[in-house]
């Protein structure tokens, strides 16, 4: 369900847990980039040795990283065998109506392969290392800059904490209407076209006036908290740059320098 | 007296956000399975936001969306189209951007044309969510032409028609829904705000 | 006497198989006779909520089973077979106000009884009985109900669950957050419909005064157990007992506890403010007569 | 004794709804345990947010501790005032207690340093300091209760207003958030304002404010009040139980000449009926 923003995070003392949520977001996206730019077992292999590193130091243990897995098996293998079906170029070892594999297919197959087993690695790490609530502000320490040209950065962030911290309360309310709507006899899930479209309303309806009474009850009690705007405000949660920040940002710009030096 | 309504724009916007989290994780509220295809709700959502709030809350609502999908598209894909085509932002955050504002447009022009709330809702989520599509189609088509980098290199040549196909003929589908639909959560909802403010 | 509901070794596991399973149910067994009223008490998390919605079907055992009416309900039951059952079983939630979605009062109310297979008109019929069963005025039937106030959307969404005609009607927490008119309508109703339209009624509650006023049969959980089935007086006998159970008494009870502890001999616990006033009324009458 | 709040002649209506409060005055005195009791849609709410500035006003004044409420003291007021509400779901802003708590803290750009001494005394306060981790989906109503109180207590204030603050909660926490809001009560000399249809609540209160249908009805001591068990009925409110054990009492030929009597009182009667002569 939202597994894949709650409910993940695993509290910890750890290396990757102390650093500063702004730098683990950065880091995940450079990461991200330097992968396209990977072509090659070595390279390949460099990357690898990092995230290998990078789970050891979050001292989370390895079932969670092969349960995140689990759920995207079918994709995964959906998505390489398409690139080695589909693939031209190489050495035809096989072929069947538009269907072929070559030795160049399947090589870049298992590419795409360890591109995908990358990636969800570093988005667990970040994900079972950081709180939602610190990602948010992350995102806020990020978009800092963009105070300057009267961008709302700090109206985004506050809204954006909102929003999560409302996510479950609304899953709840919306497991309850569920089940009301339910014993009163709708089929949800089944049934032809138009009968899944109209099962749609008597869920969503109450889902959203839910959702608009909260935002009205919410407004009264924060006004009535001395609540103005959303820019002139002092913050209780500061995550500094740290060591460990500095320390990780050098690991893997050397890693990406390595990256590029590698590729053919 | 106080930016009363500042506050509680903040938190419409910020609900509408949750919102769309949870339709984007949990199946049965964001998307209905229809044999091979699977038809999104959120662009019936983004015109809700758009019709409520304003165009510009609408376009916001509908960006954060896309925000959600291009972040998925790395870290948790829904389905292997994600993976080819919504892991580039522009494909992923624009068109979701177009649906407010094309929405929001319509909405305004036609409401001074027609009585019926109703009508005005369908016809701007028909073309709210059109516009999602043609885009969608409309960039994949551009950046297969630019020879763009991808994450994962398809050959896209063989692929562009199954792409072409899949989302064309989800989008056809997703269009009638949200003129079915987007309607009959709309307007008890603005019934609902408007009592209020 | 007949039985509407039962439970046999009945187990639900929240989340099986993964390493936050936790047992809500733990083997649980229990009947509830056809037409009783049966209250469910028990602290907050004790798994009250869960056991009522096995008697809906909204969630299956894991282990044993559950019987409404001769309809069984196992951990295999494919749900398909659940509506049918569904129908026979009415279940007014937790502020149920939060459930009306639809245009109008009336189509809101008939909602229920169309997707259950009444024609348009046995619907409307329904509904227009329904809401006068609730204390609705006729004139409402065409509003929005999100026009109304609090107390009459409440009142919208029970009379959705009634046009039903539930055989079962289950309440949980109905009068959470009305006032004591609102309050004492919703529980009046309640009784009505037991003993007017024989319905066997189920009711979650944290008021212990309703329990000695309207149940006849109490229901107490614990940490997913049953720990005592029995009679309003059986189940209040222990005052002490009650209080580990983080219960209350009812107010009767808890009033004559106090009067025992300043030296009134009041004996064996009154649980309602009549049994309490006679209880005294006799005390006096002896104390005037102390021959007797 | 000082009136802390002075409602004077005010008139309200929500925007194409008919007056609800046409002409109302009240006080509120420094240090007392007032309940305003009342029907649900009598107006009781509406007037807690009239005196916090968040409606506004058609005809009339409010002043708190000398204050006019209006757009230029609404600050200062709200600084002044913290407020409790019926929901306990709709007043958690903070992703975490902890945030929940430093919230009204960093809408008066609080320092960090002296905020965080704040967020922890409070919290110690309404004994919540372990929870301070906790998402609000992680905990009971009473415990969300017990932070909105504590994001209140952090600010200071000299009034606490409860609107309906325990009607959703189960009667251990109900009682558990009165006992809280006493002992705050006592010892930071607060005056509280309990918006109720709790009459067992109300029956502990200083004094009480009978409101119906916008219109302040009646007000007294609790005794007072109680003892006209007819006007209670006749606006749908329930008598306290004492006074419903006396009615009880009467039809069964015993005369007593009071019409309630807290339970203290009616435990000492009682005994003095049933004992032997």
């Amino acid at each position: 369900m939202t597994n894949f923003l709650f409910g993940r995070y695993l509290p910890g003392n750890s290396w990757i847990h102390q650093m500063s949520p702004q730098s683990k977001l950065l880091l995940s996206f450079y990461f991200v980039i330097v992968i396209f730019f990977a072509n090659n077992l070595v390279s390949y292999g460099v990357l690898a040795l990092l995230i290998i590193v990078v789970i050891l130091l979050s001292g989370v243990s390895i079932t969670f990283f092969l349960k995140g897995i689990r759920p995207l098996i079918w994709l995964i293998i959906f998505t390489v065998g398409l690139q080695i079906l589909f693939s031209s170029g190489g050495t035809i070892l096989w072929q069947w109506g538009p269907f072929s594999i070559t030795n160049l297919s399947l090589i870049n197959g298992g590419f795409i392969f360890i591109r995908f087993l990358l990636i969800i690695m570093i988005s667990t790490v970040l994900t079972l290392t950081t709180t939602p609530l610190a990602i948010a502000d992350g995102v806020q320490t990020i978009l800092k800059p963009l105070k300057r040209v009267h961008f709302p950065v700090d109206t985004l962030a506050l809204m954006l904490s909102i929003a999560l911290r409302f996510v479950p309360t609304l899953m709840d309310e919306m497991e309850t209407i569920l089940n009301a709507q339910r014993s009163r006899g709708v089929d949800f899930g089944s049934g032809s076209l138009t009968h899944r479209v109209k099962a749609a309303v008597p869920l969503l309806v109450p889902l959203f006036t839910g959702a608009i009474n909260h935002a009205e009850n919410l407004s009264t009690a924060m006004e009535a908290r001395g609540f103005t705007d959303s820019e002139h405000r002092s913050k209780y949660r500061i995550y500094r740059w740290q060591l460990k920040d500095t320390l990780s940002w050098i690991v893997f710009l050397v890693a990406g320098g390595l990256v590029l030096y590698l590729r053919k | 007296m106080p930016k009363k309504n500042n506050t509680l724009r903040l938190n419409l916007l910020a609900m509408f956000i949750a919102i769309i989290i949870l339709q984007t994780s949990i199946p049965l509220i964001g998307y209905i399975p229809i044999g091979p295809l699977s038809i999104t709700i959120i662009p019936a959502t983004v015109v809700i936001a758009t019709v409520l709030l304003g165009t510009v809350d609408g376009a916001i609502i509908g960006g954060v969306w896309g925000v959600i999908t291009f972040i998925r598209a790395y870290i948790w894909p829904t389905s292997p189209l994600a993976t080819i085509v919504f892991v580039n932002p522009i494909v992923s955050v624009f068109p979701r951007i177009m649906i407010g504002l094309v929405a929001g447009w319509a909405y305004m022009a036609l409401q001074k044309r027609i009585k019926r709330q109703s009508l005005s809702v369908s016809i701007a989520a028909i073309l709210g969510s059109l516009t999602n599509t043609i885009l969608v189609l409309g960039l994949i088509y551009v950046f297969y032409k630019a020879k763009a980098p991808q994450l994962y290199q398809i050959n896209m040549e063989k692929l562009l028609p199954y792409l072409i196909g899949v989302v064309g003929t989800n989008g056809i589908p997703e269009a009638i829904f949200s003129g079915v639909v987007t309607p009959l959560i709309a307007v008890p909802l603005s019934r609902v705000i408007k009592r209020r403010t | 006497m007949d039985k509407a509901i039962s439970f046999n070794q009945v187990t639900h596991t929240y989340q099986a198989n993964t390493p936050y399973a936790q047992n809500a149910l733990d083997n649980i067994s229990l009947e509830i006779p056809t037409n009783s009223f049966t209250a469910i008490i028990g602290h907050t998390g004790s798994g009250k909520s869960t056991l009522v919605q096995h008697i809906n079907a909204l969630l299956k055992p894991t282990q044993g089973s559950v019987t409404v009416y001769n309809r069984s309900i196992t951990p295999t039951t494919t749900n398909k077979n659940l509506k049918e059952l569904r129908r026979h079983v009415g279940m007014v939630f937790q502020f149920p106000e939060k459930q009306l979605f639809e245009e109008t009062v009336i189509k809101d109310i008939m909602f229920g009884p169309k997707n259950y297979g009444m024609v348009d008109a046995e619907a409307e019929q329904a509904a227009i009985e329904a809401m006068k069963l609730v204390g609705l005025d006729k004139s409402l039937s065409e509003k929005s109900p999100f026009d109304l106030s609090g107390g009459q959307m409440r009142r919208v969404a029970i009379a959705g669950v009634l046009a039903m005609k539930p055989e079962v009607l289950i309440l949980d927490e109905p009068t959470a957050g009305l006032d004591p008119r609102g309050h004492k309508e919703i529980m009046d109703l309640a009784s009505y419909l037991h003993d007017h339209d024989h319905i066997t009624i189920i009711l979650v509650t944290h008021q212990m005064d309703d329990v000695v006023n309207y149940a006849s049969e109490v229901v107490v959980m614990d940490k997913g157990k049953i720990v005592q089935t029995g009679t309003p007086a059986e189940v209040f006998a222990d005052p002490k007992w009650v209080y580990r159970m983080q219960l209350n008494l009812p107010t009767s009870a808890e009033f004559a506890q106090q009067l025992i502890d300043a030296g009134v001999p009041i004996g064996q616990l009154p649980l309602t403010i009549d049994q309490l006033a006679d209880r005294i009324t006799e005390l006096a009458r002896k104390g005037e007569n102390p021959d007797d | 004794m000082k009136d802390i709040i002075q409602v004077k002649n005010i008139s309200f209506n929500y925007s194409g709804q008919p007056l609800l409060f046409d002409g109302l005055s009240l006080d509120v005195h420094e240090g007392e345990w007032l309940a305003l009791i009342g029907q649900n849609g009598s107006g009781k709410s509406t007037l807690a947010r009239l005196i916090d500035g968040l409606n506004v006003l058609k005809k009339g004044q409010i002043f708190v501790d000398g204050l006019l409420v209006s757009d230029q003291n609404v600050f200062d007021i709200r600084n002044k005032i913290g407020m409790v509400f019926q929901n306990p779901e709709d007043q958690f802003v903070g992703a975490t207690v902890e945030d929940d708590v430093a919230f009204g803290l960093e809408n008066r750009q609080i320092d960090r340093e002296k905020m965080h001494q704040l967020v922890k005394t409070s919290l110690e306060n309404v004994n919540m300091w372990e929870f301070r981790d906790r998402i609000p989906a992680n905990l009971s109503g009473g415990q969300k209760q017990r932070v909105a109180i504590a994001g209140i207590v952090a600010l200071s204030p000299k009034i606490i207003i409860l609107d309906e603050a325990t009607s959703m909660l189960d009667p251990q926490g109900r009682q558990d958030i009165l006992d809280l809001v006493r002992q705050l009560k006592e010892k930071n000399h607060l005056t509280v304002i309990s918006i109720t249809h709790d009459i067992d609540e109300a029956a502990s209160a200083d004094r009480v404010i009978v409101i119906n249908k916008g219109q302040k009805i009646d007000e007294d001591i609790p005794g007072k009040i109680f003892s006209n068990t007819e006007q209670l009925a006749r606006i749908g409110l329930d008598a306290p139980y004492t006074a419903q054990l006396i009615a009880a009492l009467k039809r069964r030929h015993f005369d007593l000449d009071k019409e309630y009597l807290d339970r203290e009182g009616l435990i000492a009667w009682i005994k003095q009926l049933v004992s032997t002569k």
